[in-house]
């Protein structure tokens, strides 16, 4: 064989090589997987408003849902709302806005009132994090059950079983991140930094820099 | 033909290799292929 | 032409790994037909309990002593016959190949006795977080490294007598040996960092917990590989021996058979991920990349059923063979080392495709753990490469010996023996497999089992008993040669068949190391690098140990 | 030793390339299988610790079992463990015709496997790590889910069932 040939071969492998490192090492580009889209909805929120998903385009929605008359012991997911809330600044989202939205399952007696109540009691800023519930109740099964994919099951006499969770949708939309369950890392912890990179990605991915990103899509590098 | 410089092994020209390789092939894609069509008709997992 | 000559010492070196692995194969071998009978419904684990507690505790012993054993130490052997009788000198440092040898040893017989004791119970993949006794993994730990320091032993050797023949190409069989020697070096290194980062100091307590997708990655990076340690030596037999023996035949081509141990040294271990598909944590982009090179090694394999059946054809038209079929007839079938290995690469193809359809990405999903995986290792491992050995040993033996092969027809008898046993076997095994039966289970007791699989479970326990008894066979032969007083008259021949193309014509770049080996290095790094990256990174040692046998 | 290109017999280049069709068609198969009809292997899901799976409050482990998501569709939390017996929680899942389940499975203690007969599902299931797939019931009738890695003296007894009632 070329010696030249030779030569060449081993500088290809060594660049691959270092350039596969590079990436690993200083992870330039991560992303949150595609999963779904998020429903469509119309809700009505704390101060009897309407709430839809369309205007909520272009903000990083944070979703949960549970339901005020949760008899303890209930999972405390409002603490963890309120611990990202509290955070936010950690995320470094620059001018992206985040909106925290708590669906109630139990329009029955989740009225506007009722959850602004709730609003106050936890002492929430309802100007970023609102609480909101369809009175039709087959249309809010559709919205949280068929849309967001997340359980929930009316057990009669003002109860509910369910299991905690959070969703995170992007701006177009498109549902990112699920956090079901309880990982090794706190459902906290992993939100601010799937916030961040979601917020770089949007910021970054312009120009010829999108196309490196849509390679990481392809590629699944997934921020854990 | 020319004589050739090194000693080869074109003239040997082993067709009852090729015969058995072909039923190879053959066994191969049938067998390959029920697997796969029990995997097809079970349907997605996603 | 007189052939070069072994002495008397390196004979027995030679001979003493064939007697550790031949010893492994007949106390591993009594187990085997006792999983069988099981699945059968005639379970005899109750009469032995005294010595072996469990049916696991059995399939434990019979992995380990066969799959594990039988084959390191018979390869170990015939790779340092092949290099010395390929290069035509003796070992460069024999004291360091005899270093390799005891470590082996002894670490067999370290792993051995936890083993006995029902202290580690682990089966021979030893999966995490089942926890067995450190003396297990300890012994594990020092075969590995001996059958190392033995690969450094040949390497040795190699480069010494590169310096006295600089311009010659290295003899087939000793390239072959020092390809499959360098391969097992390389591919170790994922088992030695399993144990020797996680099971060893966990076993020990001195870490509490072990992160077990990491361990699974890491056994696997040496698990694959590890099969083509065990054929490749197969191979070597078939492609250069094998041609001779069947009838002076000569090998079809000798540059496309260096190729196919070239891209099996760079391609066999950046591919373990195909065992890992249906793991959790693992994303499916690797695997499918995985499954791709899976796919690209299964060609070096086609090329060499290609070479070894053309060789074979030359060798049955030589004996006066004809038309397309009938020279398979003309080969000497009466040489039980013939028949073994004939039989061996018969039984081989249907292994190659049961493990096309293992490797086939998500065609897994239908077979993955299922009764289809032992029935196609025992086509591979427990065919193609064991009754191949044992088609070796047949002569290999009384050229070490200097004994006549022992009743000869009852050697060829047991070749035909172990074929129709697992034709039966592993045909049932693969069935079952099909139709969801899961490996491992001792399925004559469990209570799922639905009445159509009875049939195919009878048809287990009817293989296992005739593979018995050609194991008996087979010990038989072998005991009563070496006992025998009859020796040969003359040296037994070593067959090595020559090549049928002027080997002037073997291109050198398929006689350079380095670029092979960096490109080896570096396909590993490459598609093993960020996953294992991402897994270290993230490891999490929170599986305690469980001893739940 | 020589320097020219190798030289091959032509009916081994011929067999050489034929291997290769065969090869690519196998590998075309499969991806269609698994990019065009969604027969996919299980991907990375979140990590848990296998110490609290199974008691701590917010884990669904602590109380595996069926959810419907929403009508037809349903998510079951399985969690396999060889402690204090060998066996899967549930036991036994009940599902109409027509259903599609999500199975999120994981380990309290070793590992384990998990296969629906005559199903696409077969998994590993291996202790911090959570394992996924979805399957539809079509077809009316019981189908064992069983261990398919040994796991200790009880492996070959731990199963459970899905029943898919018309």
């Amino acid at each position: 064989m070329n010696k030249y040939l030779l030569n060449g071969l081993y500088a290809l492998f060594a660049i691959l090589i270092i350039l596969a490192f590079a990436f690993k090492l200083f992870q330039p580009i991560k992303v949150l997987p595609r999963m779904q889209l998020a429903p469509a909805f119309n809700l009505t929120d704390q101060n009897d408003a309407r709430l839809t998903s369309e205007e909520l385009r272009g903000k990083f929605v944070l979703y949960n849902f549970t339901y005020v008359n949760c008899p303890a012991p209930c999972y405390n997911l409002n603490k963890t709302m309120q611990e990202v809330q509290s955070r936010l600044s950690e995320a470094q989202l620059g001018d992206i806005q985040v909106e925290f939205i708590t669906i109630s399952f139990d329009p029955d007696r989740d009225s506007p009132t009722v959850l602004r109540t709730y609003a106050d009691s936890i002492g929430s800023d309802t100007k970023q994090w609102r609480f909101a519930t369809n009175t039709n109740k087959a249309l809010l099964k559709t919205i949280i059950g068929s849309g967001f994919e997340t359980y929930y099951e009316d057990k009669g006499e003002g109860k509910f079983a369910f299991d905690p969770s959070f969703v995170l949708v992007d701006g177009w939309g498109i549902v990112r991140a699920e956090y079901r369950y309880h990982a090794e890392v706190s459902d906290a912890d992993r939100i601010i930094r799937h916030l961040s990179v979601l917020a770089e990605e949007v910021r970054n991915s312009t120009g010829t820099a999108k196309l490196a990103y849509e390679a990481a899509h392809l590629f699944l590098c997934y921020a854990p | 033909m020319a004589k050739k410089e090194h000693e080869n092994n074109d003239e040997f020209r082993p067709n009852g290799t090729i015969a058995i390789l072909v039923i190879f092939v053959i066994t191969t894609i049938l067998i390959w292929g029920t697997i796969y069509m029990i995997l097809i008709s079970r349907g997605s997992t996603i | 032409m007189k052939q070069y000559q072994l002495s008397t010492g390196e004979k027995k070196f030679i001979g003493s790994h064939l007697l550790v692995a031949i010893l492994a194969l007949s106390v591993g071998s009594l187990f085997g037909p006792l999983q069988a009978f099981e699945h059968a419904g005639w379970d005899i684990y109750p009469y032995i309990k005294p010595l072996i507690k469990s049916y696991y505790q059995g399939l434990t012993v019979h992995g380990v002593l066969n799959a594990l054993v039988w084959t390191t130490f018979f390869i170990m052997g015939f790779l340092t016959f092949n290099v010395m009788f390929g290069l035509k000198r003796p070992l460069k440092n024999p004291t360091l190949n005899k270093v390799g040898f005891w470590l082996m040893v002894v670490g067999v017989v370290a792993a051995a006795i936890p083993i006995l004791a029902n202290q580690a119970t682990v089966l021979f993949t030893f999966y995490p977080p089942l926890k067995a006794n450190w003396a297990f993994y300890l012994g594990l730990t020092l075969v590995v490294v001996g059958s190392w320091v033995e690969g450094w032993g040949l390497f040795m050797t190699y480069f010494a007598w590169r310096k006295e023949n600089p311009k010659e190409l290295t003899p087939f069989i000793a390239f072959a040996s020092l390809v499959t020697a360098l391969l097992w070096q390389i591919c170790t290194i994922g088992v030695a960092t399993e144990i020797l980062t996680m099971l060893l100091p966990w076993s020990l307590g001195l870490i509490a917990g072990v992160d077990p997708q990491l361990a699974r990655t890491y056994f696997w990076f040496t698990g694959h590989p590890l099969v083509y340690f065990w054929i490749l030596p197969a191979y070597i037999s078939w492609y250069a021996m094998l041609p001779k023996q069947a009838g002076n035949g000569k090998m079809f081509s000798d540059s496309l058979a260096r190729l196919s141990f070239w891209i099996f040294l760079v391609l066999s271990t950046p591919l373990g991920f195909h065992h890992q598909y249906v793991d959790p944590g693992i994303p499916p982009v690797w695997k499918f990349i995985h499954s791709m090179l899976t796919f690209s090694v299964f060609f070096p394999s086609m090329m060499t059923a290609f070479t070894v059946i053309a060789s074979l054809e030359h060798a049955g038209r030589k004996n006066g063979g004809k038309g397309t079929f009938a020279w398979i007839g003309k080969l000497n079938w009466s040489d039980p080392s013939v028949a073994a290995q004939l039989l061996a690469g018969i039984l081989f193809f249907f292994g190659g495709i049961g493990g096309l359809a293992n490797a086939s990405y998500n065609v897994n999903l239908v077979l993955h753990n299922t009764a289809f995986i032992p029935g196609h290792f025992h086509l591979t491992v427990a065919t193609a490469v064991t009754l191949s050995f044992m088609g070796i040993s047949y002569w290999l033996l009384p050229y070490l010996t200097g004994k006549k092969l022992w009743m000869p027809k009852l050697a060829v008898a047991q070749a035909w023996i172990w074929f129709v046993g697992m034709i039966i076997f592993s045909n049932a095994m693969h069935v079952l497999g099909l139709l969801g039966a899961p490996r491992r289970v001792p399925l004559g007791l469990a209570p799922y089992v639905p009445p159509e699989w009875n049939s195919r479970l009878f048809q287990v326990g009817v293989g296992g008993a005739i593979l018995f008894v050609s194991g008996a066979c087979y010990l038989t032969v072998m005991l009563m040669t070496a006992l025998s007083k009859e020796t040969v008259k003359e040296e037994v021949e070593v067959p090595v068949a020559e090549s049928m193309q002027d080997l002037a014509l073997t291109p050198v770049w398929l006689d350079r190391w380095a670029p092979w080996i960096y490109g080896a290095l570096a396909l590993i790094v490459l598609v093993y690098g960020p996953v294992l990256f991402d897994l270290i990174k993230n490891i999490a040692l929170t599986s305690p140990g469980f001893r739940v046998w | 030793m020589s320097a020219q290109p190798m030289h091959i017999h032509p009916y081994e280049r011929n067999w050489m390339v034929f291997s290769a069709v065969m090869l690519v068609l196998f590998a075309t198969a499969v991806s269609v299988a698994a990019f065009g009809m969604g027969i996919q292997v299980p991907a990375p899901e979140q990590r848990v610790d296998p110490r609290i799976v199974a008691t701590d409050p917010n884990s669904p482990w602590s109380n595996p079992g069926l959810r419907e998501v929403s009508p037809g569709k349903y998510d079951a939390y399985i969690l396999a463990h060889a402690i204090p017996v060998w066996e899967y929680l549930p036991k036994e899942i009940t599902v109409p015709a027509g259903s599609s389940v999500s199975f999120y499975v994981t380990s309290s203690d070793v590992q384990h496997g998990f296969k629906i007969q005559d199903t696409n599902a077969n998994f590993m299931v291996i202790p911090g790590q959570v394992s996924k797939l979805t399957i539809k019931f079509n077809k009316p009738g019981t189908y064992n889910y069983i261990c398919t890695e040994y796991c200790g003296s009880g492996h070959g007894i731990m199963y459970g069932a899905i029943i898919v009632t018309p």
